[in-house]
């Protein structure tokens, strides 16, 4: 707007001003006109794509990158099989378990915010959040029925993997991981069982770790226990409770294993998990079927070990 | 390339219809728990805002009828005066008030005025000074020039513009001191000034406080204003949550039962919030057109006991410590009263709210405000559940009788092994071969010698302990030792099936015995008897005086007589109806003439009664009484009295005679007793011992072999926190749960398995729960007999008694409050609380009013209504603070306060009632005289105030007042004389001067009224005259000069007077001798 | 009292019960939707075998496919959308699962009062059901360490190369009635058990029996050698003196070794009898190496341990089998 | 088979959404020629649903913004009771210092109770009888006997709680309604009825 400052030279100050004025809300409207546009579509707009750093027209470069760039979905592959779409096949349990875990992460941190696990306090606090906490029993009832319905999840996701075979090479490893993924998935609900410190928590531990008693060598009432010189005060069954009963020790450690310990392991053993899915050739099927005329027969000498994978 | 025939199933579908609906239903559940968050979870919005409403139509109601009423007294003259009273009374004050006033307010302006420069004056000063103090001692010269400094700041002056009054203003110049010293005057002017205002307004005050005091005693509770106030807020009440946050400051974050507590009740009972019902109001469901039927559609009603709340504010207890329940939770009001399974304290039921009481209050035997609990103590304690159910603090002391003859024997043995030690020493120390082994061996034994006398002393301390115990230890059933100089053999099996229908008040519970056990017992309880001791036999009476006594003498304070409708009398002791068929007649003339006379002492170490031989064997009569309880053969406390609460009423020979005579006649003339030859059977007696062992008999009565059996039953002290599951509901367990009652019907209050169901169950039936179990042998039955809870009227079980009991077991928890909270006081109202312990153990309430309102059961009985109330018993509502507790304890003693001549009240020997001797052990006494005296709040131990002795003239004019007409002293009081006494209604003056407090004397004779409401001694005998007392009727010319306090004198007088000067005066007495005037 | 519905209506309503009766409906219709799959697939299977040539060229697929559809489609939207779906739906059931029902809690914990029954959370009611029937050494440690053990051995003995990444029945009929038996026959099946039979007292109620705390009941076990009358009598004379008291300890311990390794004996000659039945599977057994063969047939025998157990201890009443100072069986 | 988060779903947000999926263009699907229905996308019913996705997710991030706001705390009770007026001879009283932060203040016409926090920055000043003053030991701020500042860097006297007679006569204090004289703001509140008692 150099040469409008020229004319202005020649006009009254005040007349000036109003030009300013006028122009500035000319320029304003405008602009605000034409950005205000822009906005309608947020795709195009300079934030959103300093976040997606890819076009939104839906070309399959496009299409394939907003799943490669985007650091949650890319450990799905670009593509899939056709056919791993349908839940007939897939039953999409194990994305289940996976989104109730995260569920139960969010509820859990929530929760945590309310939670003392100690003697005096634990039950109160239950009480506390029941009835004073805004939300709190929503929160606490969610948390406990998606840890069910995560271990529901969890046995089907197995029960389909078996049935369709997908344990079968390459995958032998993977199904090895899940099974310690369900061992872990048990074992944070079971330790999440004790906190609220009610008399169901505390009988169902206590029967639940009486059995750790009796462990072979290592429990004080297992076999060849005692002989090993195992007592309550110093057997596997101490360890895991910090006490001969269920006490306050107790209520700290399930705490601990149940918040942090196995939350962090299960996600290492996860990642693992999904890294495998990927790298033993994505979704197992639905593969195309085998007939039993194409098997071949086994060649070369029979090592007594288990042959390594691969030997066909 | 061909093309494919159909679209690709998968890219080729859109979703997004599936994708709207199901988003959608995420709304919805969204929506949903929004919802319930802010509504589903809050019912209480609703009843807020029904109230709010109805509360408003209410304190409109209000609001007019009061309007109305202050208009009226506004109107009345009474107002009008005081009013004008206050307003002269400000006109009066008002000029130099007004100044007051103006010079108060000039000496804030000039405060303000100086503050500024004073402050910054100050602080520069304060800090010179400082540095002057840093500078050492030594470094004079800088010290001196830092002072000069602090000088300087101090002469510095600072311009004030300074108020002189009326806008007037100076300029002056001000330096620190000037300041300083200007600020602390101004601050004492202001001080004067301010007292000398309320001075010159004292008046105007008290004009006020008059007007005031008028007012509300007219208008009492709130005022319209307040009403209309209370209105308003109503009208824009907020909607909210309304909770105690029971927290007090400084106190740990877990706080009440380890738990900051958080009671929300109010936010559905809001009329019990007492910002929204003040508490000098109160609301009911009907004030608000509610109907109780509806229980709790509308729960508005405020507290119905105010006040509790003064000693139980709600920001130290909430809600719930008493009343149970889940205080916070608020969604539901099954939720909120804790009336769900696993909720431990569940709200208690109407019937049984003060169970609350007992949380903090175990250790009272009477708690005010809570009459059910006191009546299920006191059913507890009378019904006998005591004999069998320990409960901590009551009647404990033949546990502690045990222990202390434990400790006994230990000491014995411990002396008895030094006996044998010392000699041995001795003679060791003989052949020692050395001195100082000898010196030492022989110190050894001296000190072991001194030891065993420590011993001895502590011996004879637990001794009379025991002795004391043993007569504080009573059983709630008779000695069964003698039934066979007191009973008729044949009915003892016939009582022991139907004792409720033979007696139907009777305390003794129904036991569920089959026919052979019943022999057996019965056989074993009279073989057991002591056999041999004949009672020497005695002439008939006159059954028709003994009526008399028994009905004049307060026999039915405790006892009734007569049946159904016809009964009259106390409940406190068994109904005489039917005594005439069981009882031995002679037996009967020695227990009316001493219950606790005892056919033979018993001898707790040895665990057998003492007979006439053991005391030949030593030589000794065979005389055994309170003066002479120790044993012959060992040297112990001797049990001699009957264990019974029954005590002597002091009668001659002729009227225990007499009134056994009458008793004796007391029968059912038709009642038939089959013979019972079995009763000798030894064989039956033998099986009969475990029986009677096994249904725990010796808890209540007192049978040979079993003195020390034990209680049987469960102790009860925490039974109301038993743990459900230790409740055996046995086959009623699913009906309970589901609340399905025993009867078939459905529970009104639904599931009953709780600690209220199981307790009213078995209460109602203690069989109850063997129904439907298969238990051939009657061993393995429930024990627990039938207890007598039947109301004799409707031979109904009384529900009042099932609920006062179980209100009392439900309260009998263990703490779930911190200890603070527990009521065990220290001062005198701990006196007060473990004097009604014995008050009730011995029914003095049945003769005596203690409470400020409480009855007697003599006072309702025929004979002691109209013109004969003059004869009922003493009022001892002030009895602490007129009495002399040395008095007391002797009167206590012994009631005759005679040795010889003790067929007779001691005190008021003019009353046909008897102050009965119940032979109370010391430490029953001590608790008794403290007791009074904290009732009357008076100081332990009593300092009787010095007295000065009378002058003649004092004394002359004292006998004067004495005798004057106008004062007849002697007409009714009793001067020992025979004659005059028939018709003395007052005791001897003689006595005064042990047993009367002066100060309450003088109380006493200037206003009696006002001490004993309806006492015949008359009121207005002194006028108040200035600050002393004067005589109201006519003073001899003499003694006008005096100018001392008459009622002062006549008291100081009464104090001194002897027999004989009594007999001078009853010569000069208009009204003495044996014809009172007006005859 | 019989035909008590109220009592299953409380069993089954308890809220941390609810998740089991949700499996009563899943497990079926999961199963269902499996076997569809699976016929579907094997009768596709049948036609190729029968039709070599037609084998070559088909489309091995029950899923429909047709020339110019992408046999590759993007992640980005076809398969997102499913799971966005998934997590959408399984949200929607999770509030309102938690909005309708409360999380149970219960009275403080307190020692000294034992609930009863008093029950493990549900998903290990399985393992607390095989107390009854084991000792807790081997219920509690030894089973729960060789399921996990067991599950992780699956695909390095499974030597059939079929059915790999697709639903089929013919061609693992083996392996498929193996893995039903484990998860529904003796996990979800004790779960349930555990659940709605084993009432107060872990006492057995039948459905629509009321769990009456105060039944009794009579169950008298015995140990294998009482029944058969082994007390060491006849070795207590071939005994030095000082053994003599312990030779019925002895004898039973000896004795217990037989019945126990008969049942491996037999179980695994029983295994490898089934393994051999078809031609098919033969083949495929041929194909394992001893040590696979070992595995399996041990994995197996433990496996039918469990029914065996139950069987002998509910029928009839058989305590141990084995007894040894330091461990039972 | 990995899995979103309701996150994730977020980013996808503007996204082609999985509806998109019925307007595969040309362009997309390569040289392939493909028969799809409904050409055009239905945008509006898209960004619906994504409104109500990211409706969703917001509404929860305010319900867990509430959560943290809970309704009951077990803090001390900022209204309590200090007994009778008589109680309190002339002069200030340190009873209810350490109980509940307050000096009672009694002179000869009034009652009023001092929050003892120093209008500084907050710490709690101590009472120097030898001076007559309340020193505040943070920065020496300095009050009279009436908690009027006179020294140091406290901008205006401490401020007073509400108190007031209960039914029993006691005096019921409320440390949490505070009146404030701050003669800057040219407010003063101290005379008002609550802030004092008179005597």
């Amino acid at each position: 707007m150099a040469e409008d400052n020229g004319e202005q030279k020649r006009k009254g100050l005040l007349g000036k001003f109003k030009d300013d004025a006028e122009g500035l809300k000319k320029y304003v409207s405008e602009k605000g006109k034409e950005q205000l546009e822009g906005l309608k579509e947020p795709e195009k707009t300079q934030l959103y794509r300093s976040i997606f750093r890819f076009k939104h027209d839906e070309t399959a470069r496009n299409r394939a990158l907003s799943v490669l760039s985007n650091v949650f979905f890319h450990l799905h592959p670009a593509k899939v099989n056709r056919d791993a779409t349908k839940y007939s096949y897939t039953w999409g349990m194990g994305g289940i378990t996976f989104y109730l875990f995260i569920v139960l992460t969010f509820t859990g941190v929530l929760l945590m915010y309310y939670y003392h696990p100690s003697k005096v306090q634990a039950f109160r606090d239950i009480l506390y959040l029941e009835n004073d906490v805004p939300f709190g029993k929503l929160l606490r009832n969610m948390h406990r029925w998606a840890a069910h319905l995560m271990i529901i999840a969890v046995w089907l996701h197995m029960f389909r993997v078996f049935l369709t075979g997908s344990y079968k090479k390459p995958r032998e490893f993977n199904w090895c991981v899940g099974v310690l993924l369900m061992v872990l998935t048990m074992l944070l609900s079971f330790t999440g069982y004790l906190l609220p410190d009610d008399q169901l928590g505390f009988w169902a531990v206590t029967v639940g770790t009486n059995m750790a008693r009796a462990t072979p060598l290592l429990g004080h009432e297992g076999p060849f226990g005692p002989q090993l010189g195992m007592t309550p005060y110093n057997d596997v069954r101490f360890a895991l409770l910090g006490g001969s009963i269920v006490d306050a020790n107790a209520l700290l450690r399930a705490y601990i294993w149940h918040c942090i310990a196995i939350p962090l392991i299960a996600s290492i053993f996860m990642a693992l998990h999904f890294w495998r899915v990927r790298k033993d050739g994505g979704i197992s099927g639905p593969a195309p079927v085998m007939l039993e005329s194409e098997i071949k027969d086994e060649k070369g000498p029979r090592p007594v070990i288990m042959k390594p994978s691969g030997m066909q | 390339m061909p093309e494919p025939s159909g679209p690709d199933p998968i890219t080729g579908k859109s979703w997004s219809t599936i994708m709207l609906v199901s988003t959608f239903l995420l709304m919805l559940t969204v929506a949903w728990s929004l919802w319930s968050e802010f509504f589903g979870l809050r019912p209480w919005r609703a009843y807020q805002r029904d109230f709010a409403s109805a509360y408003q139509d209410f304190l409109g109601k209000q609001i007019a009828a009061q309007t109305k009423a202050e208009a009226a007294v506004y109107s009345s003259p009474e107002y009008k005066k005081l009013k004008a009273d206050l307003d002269a009374a400000q006109q009066s004050a008002k000029p130099k008030d007004d100044e007051f006033a103006r010079r108060i307010a000039l000496a804030d302006l000039q405060r303000t005025a100086i503050t500024p420069a004073f402050q910054s004056a100050r602080g520069q000063v304060g800090a010179l000074i400082y540095q002057v103090e840093i500078i050492p001692e030594s470094n004079k010269s800088a010290r001196d020039s830092a002072k000069k400094d602090v000088d300087g700041a101090k002469a510095e002056t600072y311009e004030v513009e300074y108020p002189l009054g009326d806008g007037k203003t100076e300029i002056r110049k001000m330096n620190y001191d000037q300041l300083n010293a200007g600020f602390t005057d101004l601050m004492a002017l202001k001080a004067s000034l301010v007292a000398q205002q309320a001075e010159v307004d004292s008046s105007v005050k008290i004009a006020q406080i008059k007007l005031n005091e008028f007012v509300k005693e007219k208008l009492p509770g709130p005022s319209a204003a307040g009403l209309q106030n209370l209105r308003n807020a109503m009208s824009t009440f907020k909607i909210d949550m309304h909770q105690i946050n029971v927290n007090p400051p400084g106190a740990m974050l877990n706080y009440v039962g380890g738990i900051g507590l958080v009671d929300r009740c109010q936010s559905c009972h809001i009329a019990m919030d007492p910002l929204v019902v003040p508490v000098t109001m109160t609301l009911t469901k009907a004030d608000l057109g509610r109907t109780m039927a509806a229980s709790h559609d509308a729960p508005f009603t405020s507290h119905p006991d105010q006040d509790l709340f003064n000693w139980h504010p709600l920001e130290k207890f909430g809600c719930s410590p008493c009343h149970g329940g889940n205080g916070r939770a608020l969604d539901s009001a099954e939720r909120g009263h804790g009336r769900y399974e696993h909720w431990l304290w569940p709200l208690n039921y109407r019937e049984n709210f003060t169970a609350g009481c007992q949380n903090c209050h175990a250790s009272d035997m009477v708690t005010e405000h809570a009459e059910v609990l006191n009546r299920g103590r006191s059913l507890y304690r009378t019904r006998g559940c005591i004999g069998c159910h320990k409960y901590s603090g009551f009647d404990d002391e033949n546990e502690r009788l045990t222990t202390t003859r434990q400790q006994i024997m230990q000491l014995e043995s411990t002396k008895h092994d030094y006996s044998i030690e010392i000699p041995r020493l001795n003679h060791q120390a003989d052949i020692a071969p050395d001195n100082d082994t000898a010196h030492k061996l022989n110190a050894r034994a001296t000190s072991l010698t001194i030891e065993s006398s420590k011993i001895d002393a502590q011996l004879q301390t637990l001794e009379s302990v025991s002795s004391s115990l043993m007569r504080e230890s009573k059983r709630v059933g008779p000695d069964l030792k003698e039934v066979r100089m007191k009973l008729r053999k044949e009915w003892i099996p016939v009582w022991l099936t139907q004792t409720h229908t033979f007696r139907p008040t009777t305390k003794m519970p129904q036991f569920r015995l089959e026919q052979d056990e019943v022999q057996k017992i019965a056989a074993f309880i009279w073989q057991q008897g002591i056999a041999g001791q004949k009672l020497n036999p005695v002439a008939p009476g006159n059954a028709g005086h003994g009526k008399e006594l028994v009905e004049s003498r307060g026999c039915l304070s405790c006892h009734s007589i007569g049946e159904d409708s016809k009964t009259i009398g106390g409940d406190f002791a068994a109904n005489l109806s039917r005594i005439g068929e069981k009882e031995n007649y002679e037996y009967l003339v020695r227990w009316v003439h001493n219950p606790r006379e005892r056919t033979l002492p018993y001898c707790p170490f040895e665990k057998k009664d003492i007979t006439p031989e053991d005391y030949k064997k030593h030589r000794l009569p065979f005389q055994f009484d309170l003066d002479h309880s120790r044993c012959p053969n060992d040297g112990h406390q001797l049990e001699v009295q009957q264990p019974t609460i029954m005590p002597s009423l002091r009668l001659s020979d002729e009227d225990s005679r007499d009134v056994a005579t009458y008793l004796m006649a007391q029968k059912h003339t038709n009642a038939t007793y089959p013979p019972a030859p079995y009763m000798d059977d030894p064989k039956l007696a033998a099986a009969g011992r475990a029986l009677v062992q096994h249904y725990g008999c010796a808890g209540c009565h007192e049978i040979t072999g079993l003195e020390d059996e034990g209680r049987i039953g469960t102790e009860l002290t925490n039974e109301g926190s038993k743990p459900i599951e230790r409740l055996d509901f046995a086959r009623y367990t699913e009906d309970a749960k589901r609340g399905m009652l025993i009867n078939g019907k459905t529970s009104p209050r639904g599931p009953w398995y709780d600690s209220k169901g199981f307790f009213e169950a078995k209460l109602n039936d203690p069989a109850v729960f063997d129904h439907a179990k298969f238990k051939p042998d009657p061993m393995d039955r429930l024990r627990m007999p039938a207890p007598n809870l039947t109301d004799p009227k409707t031979h109904q079980i009384d529900k009042n008694d099932v609920d006062a009991l179980v209100t009392f077991l439900l309260g009998s928890v263990d703490p779930q409050l911190p200890t603070e909270y527990m009521y065990r006081p220290a001062d005198r109202r701990h006196a007060i609380q473990e004097g009604w312990w014995i008050v009730t153990k011995y029914n003095c309430i049945g003769c005596h009013q203690i409470g400020i309102d409480q009855k007697t059961t003599m006072q309702d009985l025929p004979f002691y209504q109209a013109e004969n109330k003059a004869n009922l018993p003493p009022v001892l509502t002030s009895e602490g603070a007129r009495v002399n507790p040395e008095w007391l304890k002797r009167f206590l003693a012994n009631p005759s306060l005679s040795t010889t001549d003790t067929n007779k009240n001691g005190v008021r020997n003019y009353l046909q009632v008897r102050m009965p001797t119940f032979s109370l052990a010391d430490n029953e006494i001590r608790k008794l005289v403290l007791f009074f005296e904290a009732l009357s709040s008076q100081e332990e131990p009593y300092i009787a105030p010095k007295s000065e002795s009378l002058t003649n003239t004092e004394t002359t004019f004292a006998r004067a007042l004495f005798t004057n007409p106008a004062a007849p002293c002697l007409k009714c009081h009793a001067t020992g004389d025979p004659a005059h006494d028939k018709n003395a209604t007052a005791p001897n003056f003689t006595l005064a001067a042990e047993r009367l407090r002066e100060p309450w004397a003088e109380r006493w004779v200037t206003d009696p009224a006002k001490i004993i409401p309806g006492t015949s001694m008359p009121s207005g005998l002194f006028r108040r005259e200035g600050d002393r007392w004067v005589f109201t009727g006519a003073i001899p010319s003499e003694f006008r000069s005096y100018a001392g306090d008459h009622a002062n004198l006549m008291v100081r007088y009464l104090m001194g007077i002897t027999p004989d000067e009594q007999r001078r005066l009853q010569g000069r007495s208009s009204g003495g001798g044996a014809s009172p005037p007006g005859k | 009292m019989w035909w008590d519905w109220h009592q299953i209506w409380e069993v089954a309503s308890a809220p941390d019960n609810v998740p089991i009766v949700a499996l009563l409906f899943f497990i079926p219709f999961y199963c269902w939707l499996a076997f569809r799959e699976a016929k579907k697939n094997d009768e596709l299977i049948a036609k190729l075998e029968a039709d070599p040539a037609a084998a070559k060229t088909a489309h091995r697929k029950t899923q429909p496919y047709e020339k110019g559809w992408d046999r590759e489609v993007h992640t980005w939207p076809y398969l997102m959308r499913v799971e966005l779906l998934a997590a959408i739906l399984v949200t929607v059931l999770l509030m309102v699962w938690s909005l309708t029902l409360n999380a149970p809690l219960e009275e403080p914990s307190n020692p000294n009062v034992t609930m009863n029954p008093a029950k493990a959370p549900w998903y290990f009611l399985g393992l607390q059901e095989m107390l009854v029937y084991f000792d807790p050494w081997i219920a509690g440690v030894v089973m729960p360490t060789i399921i996990i053990v067991g599950l992780m051995a699956i695909p390095y003995i499974d030597e059939n190369p079929l059915g790999n990444g697709y639903y089929t029945y013919r061609q693992r009929k083996f392996s498929i009635w193996t893995f039903l038996l484990g998860f529904i026959g003796l996990w979800v099946l004790m779960i349930v058990i555990g659940t709605f039979i084993r009432g107060p007292g872990w006492m057995w109620f039948w459905p629509t029996q009321t769990w009456d705390a105060s039944r009794v009941d009579f169950a008298v076990n015995r140990n294998l050698d009482d029944v058969l009358r082994i007390d060491g009598a006849w070795m207590a004379h071939l005994m030095p003196g000082s053994w003599k008291p312990f030779s019925g300890l002895i004898a039973r311990g000896i004795f217990g070794i037989f019945p126990v390794t008969f049942y491996f004996l037999a179980s695994g000659y029983f295994m490898n009898w089934l393994a051999n039945r078809t031609a098919f599977s033969r083949k495929i057994y041929k194909r394992m190496s001893l040590l696979q063969t070992v595995t399996m047939l041990m994995l197996l025998a433990l496996m039918l341990s469990l029914p065996l157990k139950i069987l002998l201890r509910l029928v009839f009443r058989i305590h141990y089998v084995w007894e040894t100072p330091w461990f039972s069986v | 088979m990995p899995e979103q988060t309701e996150g994730k779903a977020g980013e996808a947000g503007a996204a082609p959404s999985p509806s998109a999926a019925a307007a595969p263009k040309p362009a997309a699907k390569g040289k392939k020629a493909e028969a799809s229905p409904a050409d055009e996308v239905n945008l509006s019913r898209r960004r619906f649903t994504w409104a109500m996705i990211w409706g969703y997710l917001g509404i929860n991030f305010l319900m867990f913004l509430r959560f943290f706001f809970p309704r009951s705390l077990f803090e001390p009770n900022p209204i309590f009771s200090i007994g009778y007026p008589a109680d309190f001879a002339l002069g200030n009283d340190q009873r209810y210092l350490m109980t509940n932060r307050v000096w009672v203040i009694r002179e000869p016409d009034r009652i009023f109770v001092i929050f003892a926090r120093c209008t500084h920055l907050g710490c709690t000043p101590e009472w120097k009888s030898s001076e007559n003053k309340f020193k505040c030991p943070c920065h020496g701020s300095g009050y009279d006997s009436e908690g009027v500042n006179f020294e140091g860097p406290a901008p205006r006297p401490m401020d007073r709680c509400h108190l007031e007679l209960d039914a029993t006569g006691k005096i019921t204090v409320d440390s949490s309604r505070l009146y404030v004289d701050d003669p800057k703001a040219g407010v003063n509140h101290f005379n008002d009825s609550g802030a004092f008692l008179n005597v």
